[in-house]
């Protein structure tokens, strides 16, 4: 899928987390957590379509069936709701599933077990069990995903409660969340985006886990705070980038977790910045943009000097075709675009 | 109002049909079986009758009518097998050995509740007893404990699972899914559906074309069979034949069992004088009432006499009385326990 | 259900509306509108479990087989997914199904039909289709509804294009904004509150319709602005009256329509106030709440004076108990105390 | 690597499969059926040369290997019927009378392309051939289907509806909740499964247990039968009588059909060389590809040349390359268009 790769690859992005570790890519990471969770704890499951198969999940999935067996790494029927309903059965029973997912939509048809059962059961039985599982699905974008392939649903899981909810940006963190999710005794939803699947980033060997509920500041700057999570810190740092070369300073504060919220992260950063911007690869309408949004409005207030921007997608579906698809997503430009606005307000 | 025309009769052999099951069970279990589905109605009874009184205030699904299912299906089950049940908690709770003022404080709100007050009667939940989950939404605990069953099995535990179904959950897609992956993977699970002809007021046959739900579930590919559900040993001995059939590994059991509820679907008191059903068809459905027929059996086989079951009815109203008193005398939760066990640690 | 019951009726609520028409329950609204809609429209059906019972969907649906016949006015099989598909593709073809459920919490069984097809199809197809359905569905609140049983799921519904919900709060606009609801050519969702059933309110006996996207103030103020819709409403304007009490003027804007939501009345309701309550039925966290608020922040921020407050359920499931419920939901007084934070502020 | 065994073999009596069916029909229709499977065949490798050209960037699920099922089916159905498929499109649009030039115009996210760039391979939507409706969501468009065919019931029409579905879409519970409902109400609709025993890259047997399909889907009550998938006629002859008993008001039908994809689920070229299915499983069921067993058996029977057949591929061969020519040379849609059609009017 050439024309989608070239656009991925046109993506400059420094390095996150210089440090200890290797350069690898973020699949790579994504297979190292799971190869570790599997090896460590016997109660680790991995599950999902086609998670043995030669696509392997991305890559994400290659090889661990051939090292960790049938039993508890396989493929499933087409029946996301059964299965996820057997996730949390099989997690209130002693097992630590991971339940991957190829596309977010494909999680939707299984909500009545991802909000009205899994979060709950705990609350509901008064402690007596826990739900130690994983929810993991990869947001589609571009090469004519569409409508129905590409959506980004973590803003419509904002508030329910008792779910996790994570969104790595870099390949550190996406070995440090999932094994921080798999260990945590919640249902976690980690949502990836695809563009950020072939990203190289330096991954320590060991392992570690990034903890839930914590944000980090990407950046540093005085002018405004660009809050966002996943692909959007890519796409905000980047214009943090452009900013920066009309001496506009942005801070870029990536989430990581959007529920909990790390609510201190972001109210510090605009306590020294002033502004706020919210950039989300979901519909700006609800979700996370309208979340951080409202919160800097109601714990914030004082700080803001300007209004609250956000970017997201319009409120329409998803396009199919490459040349809506350009109009359809923000890119580095647009949200540079609303900083600038924001730097004028 | 002229009664509407009968539209589900029972086709069981009604008191005749017990002699072909009991003969080679000793006294004890026979009457033990006898007291445990009277012990049923006349908790369900007091319940109903002091519903209006309004101490309860949850919503309750009463089993009378349905003693039969419920004790001869966990008669066949070990304390270490799990139980899990929709909506119509109250007769598995009981049956699998449920704690009566746990259950009576959690409908009536108490902290000493099993769910300390967060379920009420359709969440009865208490894992010292294998009563290991329910849910209110009809079929949302089918893949769950499905998936119960895989962790029972990948962890070599000798230990099944039976989950309770009404006829109506056959038409969540969730159970057929279900049942695809339970008979894909050998699971060690019996799926028992009582068929009580009604999902609340709307009978079987606008829900669901002329066929068997027994043959459905046969086409999933598992063993599946139906039996009389107004008679406990048949009950019995279908499931032990089928939970012996989990325990050796070769995979899951339907078991269809026609029974039918003499109250309404929900709260105190029948409502077929509404119309949706006639009072006639409940009527004959008393006519075999599971507690009557198979009470009549022992008294005629010499096995139960009146002194005994007026000593049985005695110490079950003395339970009943103390369990309500202990209900009514203990504490409210305070608003400090509102917030526990929205996550678990 | 007399606990609840008392509840509701302590609520004092001024008849909105008062002009043409006569008084009636909000019940007989609801029953009037989809009464006119399927004797003006040969192609509007109503569909939905028990819709033809004897409880008749809270009252709603009472009389209308009757007067309608079987073939549009009908019971379902217990598969909300299909039966959501069903009503999209029924739509597609000429119909105008009204897909009735007594709780939200069911409609997330068919969340991969109401997300990822109806709402969909208009624009995946470039215009060919319309999908002029309506998806009904009663918030459960009290009584150990619990927290499977009284979702209010609208707020993850805002960033879903292509869908419109409305949400009303008096007789009179749940006549007409369900009469809009049919009549509209896209989907539609309304979602009701059952604590509002049984209000009465001057319903004007002609079809008509309240126009879907619009707000309406409910009361006029100086002081601040208390934003809602449904129930909401209700306790907003519970709250506004306390509050005059004390001296201060609360303007109460009533939403009506969440999506597309009436950016303008709030804006200049803020305009004027420049203080914002945000209360929801629904967690305060994400949803109806975090979007105003943002809406505040965003395109009203410099006529903000305060911060931006929002009043919704803490970040828990429900519990089912009626102590706990009473912690759990807020009330008249915990807005007014809100609202009093604000004016300090 | 060695070959991994053969899993699914055909079962069918390849060319010795025709007389039966050939006997009563003219030749021009016989010859007109090859044509029409040779002419899928052609575009579907002409889209796979030059998919590679990156000119579409769309995903694609080629039907090569499945000509006859997509053509005997749709042989059997009017104008006014109605066809709703899943990703895999091509071959039903085409078979059912679809548009070469907007296929390909969508395919190249042009704005003339059949949904105007919105929807591209896997959303072919044409209502003006009767192509009503398709969905990228596995058995997302199956109650779709079913719910067009109870609007056509309703609305006294003569119409039938069929859905082609794959072997995977049986797992989803929607699948049962649909033939369960179309069941019910003997609505006028055929669930044609091409069953070619894979989802994306996952056999059959790790999805089903060893049962029939064909048995599930008879078990909710409807006719059913499995047919020859690489045999045209008796797929046409097959559909022919479940049409005709939909027509007749008789109900539903459900076909299975064994058929084989000779390419990879997705994107151009085979991957049978990845392991998941054996190369020489695949070649098995290309030496019984439906347009060469079928075209043989005519010749043998006389009625079909050499210098017939290369006359039809030189028309087809001019017919697809007038049609690419056309697509690209035809406009992209404008960031106007984007926000059209989120809302219908
Ligand atoms: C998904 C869902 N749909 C609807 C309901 C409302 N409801 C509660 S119990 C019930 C009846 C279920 O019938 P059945 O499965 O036959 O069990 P029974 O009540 O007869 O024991 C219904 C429709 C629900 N709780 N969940
Ligand atoms: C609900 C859902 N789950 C998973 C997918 C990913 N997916 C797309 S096509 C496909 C295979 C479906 O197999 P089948 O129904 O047999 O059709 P075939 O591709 O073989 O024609 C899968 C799993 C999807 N699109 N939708
Ligand atoms: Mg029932
Ligand atoms: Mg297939």
């Amino acid at each position: 899928m050439p024309w989608d790769e070239g656009l991925v690859n046109s993506l400059v992005y420094d390095r996150p987390d210089p440090g200890e570790g290797r350069v690898m890519s973020y699949v790579g990471a994504i297979n190292e957590a799971l190869t570790i969770a599997l090896d460590s704890d016997p109660s680790v499951l991995v599950l999902g379509q086609g998670v043995d198969d030669p696509s392997a999940m991305f890559g994400t999935t290659r090889g661990l069936q051939d090292r960790f067996g049938l039993r508890r790494v396989f493929d499933t029927p087409l029946s996301e709701e059964a299965m996820m309903g057997v996730s949390a059965g099989a997690a209130m029973n002693g097992m630590r599933p991971v339940y991957m997912h190829n596309r977010p939509d494909f999680v939707l048809l299984a909500f009545n077990q991802l909000v009205t059962h899994a979060p709950k059961f705990h609350f509901m039985d008064n402690g007596q069990t826990t739900v130690p599982m994983v929810v993991w699905a990869a947001i589609g974008r571009g090469w004519g995903s569409g409508a129905q392939h590409s959506q980004a649903i973590h803003g419509m899981l904002l508030g329910v409660p008792g779910l996790k909810i994570v969104m790595p940006s870099t390949p550190h963190d996406a070995k440090g969340l999932l094994l921080a999710a798999i260990m945590d005794n919640n249902p976690v939803c980690v949502f990836e985006h695809r563009w950020l699947m072939k990203k190289d980033g330096v991954v320590p060997e060991r392992p570690y886990r990034v903890p839930i509920g914590k944000g980090i500041c990407r950046r540093r700057g005085r002018d405004l705070t660009i809050v966002g999570a996943s692909h959007a810190i890519e796409l905000g740092a980047q214009a943090a980038a452009l900013l920066a070369s009309e001496g506009i300073e942005a801070e870029v504060i990536d989430l990581r977790t959007i529920k909990p919220l790390d609510e201190s992260i972001v109210l510090e950063s605009l306590h020294r910045t002033g502004r706020l911007l919210v950039v989300d690869t979901a519909w700006a309408t609800g979700g996370v943009c309208a979340e951080v949004g409202c919160l800097a409005a109601e714990k914030g207030f004082r700080d803001l000097k300007a209004p609250v921007g956000r970017v997201g997608l319009p409120d329409a579906p998803a396009p199919a075709g490459f040349t809506l698809e350009q109009f359809y997503y923000p890119d580095a430009p647009r949200i540079a675009e609303a900083a600038r606005g924001l730097m004028r307000a | 109002m002229a009664d509407r025309p009968i539209r589900y009769r029972y086709a069981g052999k009604a008191a005749q049909g017990f002699q072909r099951f009991a003969a080679s069970k000793p006294p004890e279990f026979l009457i033990g079986l006898y007291r445990s589905m009277l012990r049923i109605r006349r908790i369900e009874e007091a319940i109903e009758r002091r519903y209006r009184e309004d101490q309860m205030k949850t919503p309750i699904h009463l089993v009378i009518g349905q003693e039969g299912t419920a004790v001869g299906c966990c008669a066949a089950l070990r304390h270490a097998d799990l139980l899990y049940t929709s909506h119509r908690t109250h007769g598995g709770y009981l049956a699998k050995g449920g704690d009566l003022r746990a259950m009576l404080c959690e409908m009536h709100c108490r902290v000493n509740g099993c769910v300390g007050s967060r379920g009420g009667s359709m969440h009865l939940v208490d894992k010292r007893v294998g009563m290991a989950g329910t849910s209110a939404i009809v079929g949302g605990a089918v893949p769950i404990a499905t998936g119960a069953a895989l962790a029972a099995q990948m962890k070599g535990e000798d230990r099944v699972v039976v989950t309770l179904i009404g006829d109506a959950t056959t038409e969540e897609g969730v159970t057929s899914e279900s049942l695809n992956f339970a008979a894909l993977r050998g699971l060690p699970i019996v799926f028992f559906c009582e068929n009580n002809f009604y999902s609340v007021q709307s009978p079987l046959d606008v829900r669901q074309p002329p066929r068997s739900i027994r043959a459905w579930a046969e086409s999933h590919g598992m063993a599946a069979c139906t039996v009389d559900g107004v008679n406990v040993l048949a009950v019995r001995e279908a499931t032990s034949a089928a939970v012996a059939r989990a325990r050796a590994g070769e995979g899951p059991t339907f078991i269809e069992a026609e029974v039918y509820r003499f109250r309404a679907h929900g709260g105190a008191g029948d409502d077929s004088h509404t119309g949706y059903r006639a009072v006639a068809e409940r009527e004959a459905w008393e006519a075999v009432c599971p507690i009557a027929i198979f009470g009549g059996y022992l008294t005629s086989a010499g096995l139960l006499g009146d002194a005994a079951v007026a000593e049985m009815e005695g110490r079950i109203a003395d339970e009943i009385d103390e369990a309500f008193a202990f209900a009514l005398a203990s504490p409210y939760p305070t608003e400090a326990d509102l917030l526990r066990h929205v996550y678990a640690e």
